[in-house]
């Protein structure tokens, strides 16, 4: 399978690459030797065990953390920091939210950031609350919101960024499958508007396969052996639809695949 | 007009300057005199060097002490000269307390208005004059107003006052005055002073004489009227009516002469407060 | 949820146990009949109170010394709240900072005073002038620690939102330090008015603190007292403001940390 | 690791850089003339006059003195304002009864309230001591406050859930919680209670630095005063830097948030 | 499928009962007319759309919020605040914990609560990381965790109170599939051993239909009409197993059910 990443179609613009990364945290190895490369407006989901580190690759993409050893580029220029274009939602959404601004005034402040004029703004906000199902929301605080309408309220927040790097931590963990499917195929529309590429974490591996272009599975403990145990491409047509995707016969290999995958161990 | 500001401290002393300042005496000599009553004399120099006064009474220690440390201070007139018969300052203790003889201050605890102040180097003269050794006297600065309290309350076990305070302590009984320490001094030297910088004097020599002018007027008009005087002081020194009208007058003396002076260089010397001996010529305006 | 807020409690409560120390003090007083250049009854001390606010000497006295007091604290707090700000977000420039600022700290005003004076001389800059300097510690200490106890998440959204240093100080830093920096306000408040009292009864001739001084030497043991009285009301009036600030501005923090 | 080091090295180099830097500019100042040497003197003088103070002993007996009564303050009043922080933090009742009157007596100047307390306790140590814990316990008193008010309400939950007791909260939650800011009030108070020590060395006479700065005060040797004023900062510093060793100690687990 | 709620076996001696129950939040009201009674022993799921109530729900019943008009018994006593016996794991994970503790010393703060002696407590808490998957961690610190750990460790800490009524909202919500499945199956364990009543949040269908007794479908925006959409026995053997049961038809049938439940708008 690790043939896929050197598929030349790929490889030859790589937006990201991952030259040999490895990272310690607390005087621990969480990643080791990760090659890996991420073509422009690719969707690349990850899978892997709970603290895996998944996370902290999310993390090593946005610049917010540097590898321990290796390099990450981006167009050729090694990542040393947050750039504008690269936004992130965060697995902890409670934590990433200003408590003292109101839904509304969370969205503003990416655009805010990005210098959009005062006046401009409310034409921007709204329609992506309604996107997420908090326009009836705006004038709420965070802490007046269930976690489900937190974490959308993020997911607004980085839409606004207009990213063309887009990394999101399990974005949709807290949400109902109805409100999930939604977002799912939103996300889905806004990226082949864009051109987006995204890095997406989830524990749901229907999830994984329905967005992806590309399944990555992590190890734990890597080791010696690199952190990435299987990169898995997702040959389904798009657009994706819920019930047909859902019902294609590559969509219920794969699934099976990849639980099979999942269950034996990659010490 | 030249406006100048002179400051001053709540203490008869000053009783001329109120008077020529009411009388129309400073007016008269084209002086536009503003009295600014400051709490603590000790603040006086650095107010003369800021400018924010241009003339300030303080003790006579102060200049000495100044011109010791490197400020340039000259004393411009005189306000009274000590006399012996004068009751105006006195040691009190507390009333049936243990010190009846001076050997008793040794290991007490003694009040003084301001640390290395004229009663304070006063109290000490007098008690070396007597054979005590002052280092094993402590010495506690103590407001004037609270004597009387921090006697009574055992806090202290003497303390060198000065009217009206002195009057009061006596009179409530809280203390008794032993030793009318004025008597046991030399008469003639200078109480209080004004001063100011020598720069401020070398340029305005005139103004300076034109002051100390209106006070010897004010001096002899305040002998012919003392109630008018008495009252003229009531407007810049707030006290209750009744301790105003039994404060007593010191003997004034407008012109100052560097011998007034010398009985504090010999004592401040004496008490190693100095560290170069004063010259006393320069410290006294012309 | 049902946590009592302040406005939730009887205003009367907290009178009560101030006038019931007054009480005793005047009965103990009366009792006694301690005469004294220090000490007044209660009564005496509110007629003074009271005759100083119809002569306006009060007001007058009150106007400069709040004057004095806010201004020292608007540039010493200014001062303190920039710095701690930075070294806050920078904990490198704040190491390099700590030993001067631990070496200037404890500067007294007795030292500073004269300084000022020959600086400034009597008035407003004099005492504005020390206010402000016993101000910034304080401010910077809790602005500071606010600061430094941010939510982390918070300083990485805004590096990835890319807010620049202005924005990402005003929009997220401070309101998120804001708690710790308003407890550092209120002490400033207390340490500004008790400064600019201190000013005025040693050097500077204007202000509540002057009168206080005037009143003590005067032997006028009530107007003092009074002027003390004056001045923590003052003081707590200030503290009630702030407090009323707090509450509107910290409403909707339920999540806040 | 060894880069953490060696940056901490570097840090406390530039520290005393910045420090080096003060201590030129006050060199600068006083060789410019801008200030009169009677009050602000230059830096060898002061040295100068150190030196002298320590040989003979006497300057080293009062820093001691100063600096035991600074301690006995500071304890005194970091007790006082942690417990009775501690009970208004977590006792809206309480706090209903008696902030009122701690707000109105917290902006009190020790200058204003000496008199009152001289006349009351006369000037003996215990009074010193009294002023120096009344001044220096409302920062740690109001950090104390602050911190428990500024638990995570989820916490507070999670205390009751478990079904803590009040004490038990207190103990496990609230103090850990407020910890950091305890100890940045402890910090603030330190210095005040340094400066209180001064203060009322000065005005009760108590042997100690303070006493020695105000004769050489009031006999303009500013170079002596100045040798007190660098003996405090040196105070401040070192026990600032001592605080914060049993900071770090104390807050290694603490800062793991 | 109300008539269920009826059930003479059930309501005989309900544990818990909700009693015309309605609570308003921010001047709207959140949950309204809610009459529920929970078995005891029994295994209640509950889903619903995110911002339904279902937080509010559970936070009702440990009596951390007080009913606007109403009233819950619990054994025919009105709860009024919070019992040691009753254990709740709260959504946000991240705040729950204390930063200034380590994993050991966040478990240990139940047994410090319950007054277990210092001697006992690791006898105690060894056993339960385990089980969680934490032994390894002990010693670390809430911000050192990964996400799914600090929800496995919250976990940890409400079953060491062993409690007899256990609330969890979205327990599992950061959890890969086989972490899921395995601390799925311990619950339900510990449930038949101690005879404990959970009240059990999920937004994963599968999940909630494989551990219970009965689901719950709350409605959002109930207005007039009952917060209960439907309360749906689950009648499937136990022990259960994640392979059989979830092949299962009656498994199937309640999945399919369910799904096409919550498709359709209930306003
Ligand atoms: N600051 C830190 N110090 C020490 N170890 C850390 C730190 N942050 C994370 N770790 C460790 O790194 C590992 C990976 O964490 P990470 O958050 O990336 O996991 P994850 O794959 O996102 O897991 P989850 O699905 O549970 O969110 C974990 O074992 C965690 O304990
Ligand atoms: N403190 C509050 N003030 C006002 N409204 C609140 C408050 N807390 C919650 N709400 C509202 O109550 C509703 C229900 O919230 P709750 O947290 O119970 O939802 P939930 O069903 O748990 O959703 P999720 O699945 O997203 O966690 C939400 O619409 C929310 O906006
Ligand atoms: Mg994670
Ligand atoms: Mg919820």
């Amino acid at each position: 399978m690790n043939a896929r990443i050197m598929d030349p179609a790929v490889t030859s613009a790589p937006l990201i690459r991952f030259d040999n990364v490895a990272l310690d945290l607390g005087g621990r190895r969480i990643i080791n030797g990760l090659d890996l490369e991420l073509g422009r407006g690719e969707f690349v989901c990850v899978v892997g065990p709970s603290g895996c580190g998944k996370t902290t690759l999310l993390r090593l993409l946005t610049g917010l953390v540097q590898p321990t050893s290796g390099a990450i580029f981006r167009e050729n220029t090694r990542i040393d920091g947050p750039a504008r274009d690269v936004a992130i939602v965060f697995q902890d959404y409670g934590r990433a939210l200003l408590p003292w601004r109101t839904v509304a005034g969370n969205v503003s402040l990416a655009l805010e950031a990005a210098g959009v004029p005062r006046s401009q703004r409310p034409s921007v906000i709204q329609p992506l609350l309604q996107k997420v199902g908090l326009a009836a929301h705006a004038d709420k605080y965070p802490a007046e919101l269930s976690g489900g309408m937190q974490q959308r309220l993020q997911i607004a927040r980085c839409l606004a960024q207009q990213p063309s790097v887009l990394l999101m931590d399990e974005p949709f963990g807290a949400l109902d499958a109805m409100t999930r499917q939604s977002l799912q195929d939103e996300l889905l529309d806004l990226v082949r508007q864009t051109g987006t590429t995204v890095l997406f974490i989830t524990h749901d591996l229907e999830e994984a396969i329905y967005l992806g272009d590309r399944v990555l599975a992590l190890r734990a403990n890597p080791g010696s052996a690199s952190s990435l145990a299987q990169s898995i491409p997702v040959d389904l047509p798009r657009p994706r639809d819920q019930l047909s995707t859902r019902e294609h016969p590559e969509f219920l290999r794969l699934r099976r695949y990849l639980f099979d995958f999942i269950q034996e161990p990659h010490a | 007009q030249t406006k100048i500001t002179v400051g001053y401290t709540a203490v008869s002393e000053f009783l001329p300057m109120f008077v020529a300042k009411e009388r129309g005496l400073f007016a008269k000599r084209g002086l536009d005199v503003t009295p600014q009553q400051l709490a603590y004399s000790s603040v006086m120099p650095a107010a003369l060097q800021s400018g924010s006064v241009q003339i300030a009474g303080a003790a006579s220690p102060v200049l000495l002490l100044a011109n010791d440390n490197g400020m340039k201070l000259v004393g411009v007139a005189g306000t009274s000269v000590h006399q012996r018969e004068s009751n105006a300052i006195g040691l009190v203790v507390k009333a049936n307390g243990p010190i009846k003889t001076p050997a008793d201050f040794v290991g007490k605890k003694v009040g003084v208005p301001g640390l290395n102040a004229a009663l304070h180097i006063l109290t000490r003269k007098w008690l070396d004059d007597r054979g005590v050794d002052t280092r094993r006297v402590t010495f506690v600065e103590a407001p004037f107003p609270q004597m009387g309290d921090l006697l009574r309350g055992g806090s202290i076990d003497a303390a060198i006052t000065a009217d009206p305070f002195l009057g009061r302590i006596v009179q409530s009984g809280v203390g008794a005055m032993l030793f009318p320490v004025a008597a046991d001094l030399p008469a003639g030297f200078s109480n209080m002073l004004y001063m100011t910088t020598d720069a401020w004097e070398a340029k305005n020599g005139e103004i300076v004489k034109n002051f100390r002018l209106a006070l010897q007027e004010a001096i002899v008009y305040a002998q012919a009227h003392p109630e008018d005087a008495r009252a003229d002081m009531g407007k810049y020194i707030k006290l209750p009516p009744q301790v105003l009208a039994a404060l007593a007058v010191p003997s004034f003396d407008a012109s100052l002469k560097a011998s007034q002076l010398t009985f504090w260089a010999d004592t401040m010397s004496q008490q190693q407060m100095l560290r170069a001996v004063p010259k006393l010529d320069t410290m006294v305006a012309k | 949820m049902t946590s009592a807020k302040p406005s939730a409690i009887p205003r009367w409560r907290g009178i009560l146990l101030p006038v019931a120390l007054l009480a005793f003090a005047e009965i103990t007083m009366r009792m006694a009949d301690v005469q004294s250049d220090t000490l007044a009854r209660p009564t005496d001390v509110l007629a003074a109170l009271w005759r100083a606010m119809q002569d306006g000497s009060l007001l007058a006295g009150t106007a400069q010394t709040l004057g004095n007091a806010l201004a020292g604290l608007a540039i010493g707090g200014g001062i303190g709240l920039l710095a701690g700000l930075w070294f806050g977000a920078a904990p490198r420039a704040g190491r390099m900072a700590g030993l001067t600022i631990d070496v200037l700290r404890p500067l007294p005003s007795v030292a500073l005073i004269p300084i000022a004076m020959m600086v400034f001389g009597f008035g407003h800059g004099l005492e504005s002038s020390v206010v402000a300097f016993t101000c910034i510690w304080p401010m910077l200490a809790f602005a500071q620690d606010g600061v430094s106890r941010v939510e982390p998440r918070l300083f990485e959204v805004s590096r990835i939102l890319g807010l620049g240093t202005v924005a990402r100080a005003w929009k997220v830093i401070l309101p998120a330090a804001l708690p710790r920096i308003f407890v550092g306000l209120r002490l400033s408040m207390g340490i500004a008015l008790t400064i600019a009292v201190t000013v005025e009864i040693v050097a500077n001739p204007m202000g509540l603190g002057y009168a206080l001084a005037m009143a003590q030497q005067g032997l006028d043991p009530a107007l003092m007292l009074a002027l003390v009285l004056w001045i923590g009301i003052l003081g707590w009036g200030l503290n009630a403001v702030l407090l009323a600030m707090q509450s509107r501005l910290f409403a909707h923090r339920g999540a806040a940390a | 690791m060894s880069r953490a080091l060696s940056s901490w090295r570097a840090d406390r180099l530039g520290g005393i850089a910045v420090l080096g830097a003060l201590v030129a500019l006050w060199a600068g100042v006083t060789t410019a003339g801008w200030v009169s040497p009677v009050f602000l003197p230059s830096p060898s003088a002061t040295w100068t006059a150190l030196r002298t103070g320590m040989q003979d002993g006497a300057l080293l007996t009062a820093t001691l003195a100063t600096i035991e009564r600074m301690l006995i303050g500071w304890l005194l009043a970091s007790v006082i304002g942690i417990v009775v922080g501690t009970a208004i933090g977590v006792s809206p009742a309480l706090r209903g009864w008696v902030q009122p009157l701690l707000e109105f007596i917290r902006p009190l100047p020790a200058s204003a309230v000496m008199p009152v307390a001289m006349a009351l306790l006369g000037l003996s140590p215990g009074m010193v001591l009294s002023v120096i814990a009344f001044g220096s316990v409302w920062p740690v008193m109001l950090a104390t406050v602050h911190g428990l008010s500024s638990v995570d309400p989820r916490l507070k939950e999670v205390s009751r859930v478990l079904g803590l007791s009040r004490s038990a909260f207190i103990v496990k939650i609230g103090w850990p919680h407020t910890l950091p800011d305890v100890l940045t009030g402890m910090r603030l108070s330190l210095t005040i209670a340094l400066v209180l020590a001064i203060v009322g060395e000065m005005l009760a006479s108590q042997e100690g630095l303070g006493s020695n700065i105000l004769s050489a005060a009031r006999s303009f040797r500013s170079p002596e005063m100045f040798a007190g004023v660098v003996l405090l900062g040196l105070i401040g510093c070192v026990s600032n830097a001592l605080l914060s060793v049993a900071e770090r100690s104390l807050g290694q687990r603490a800062s793991a948030r």
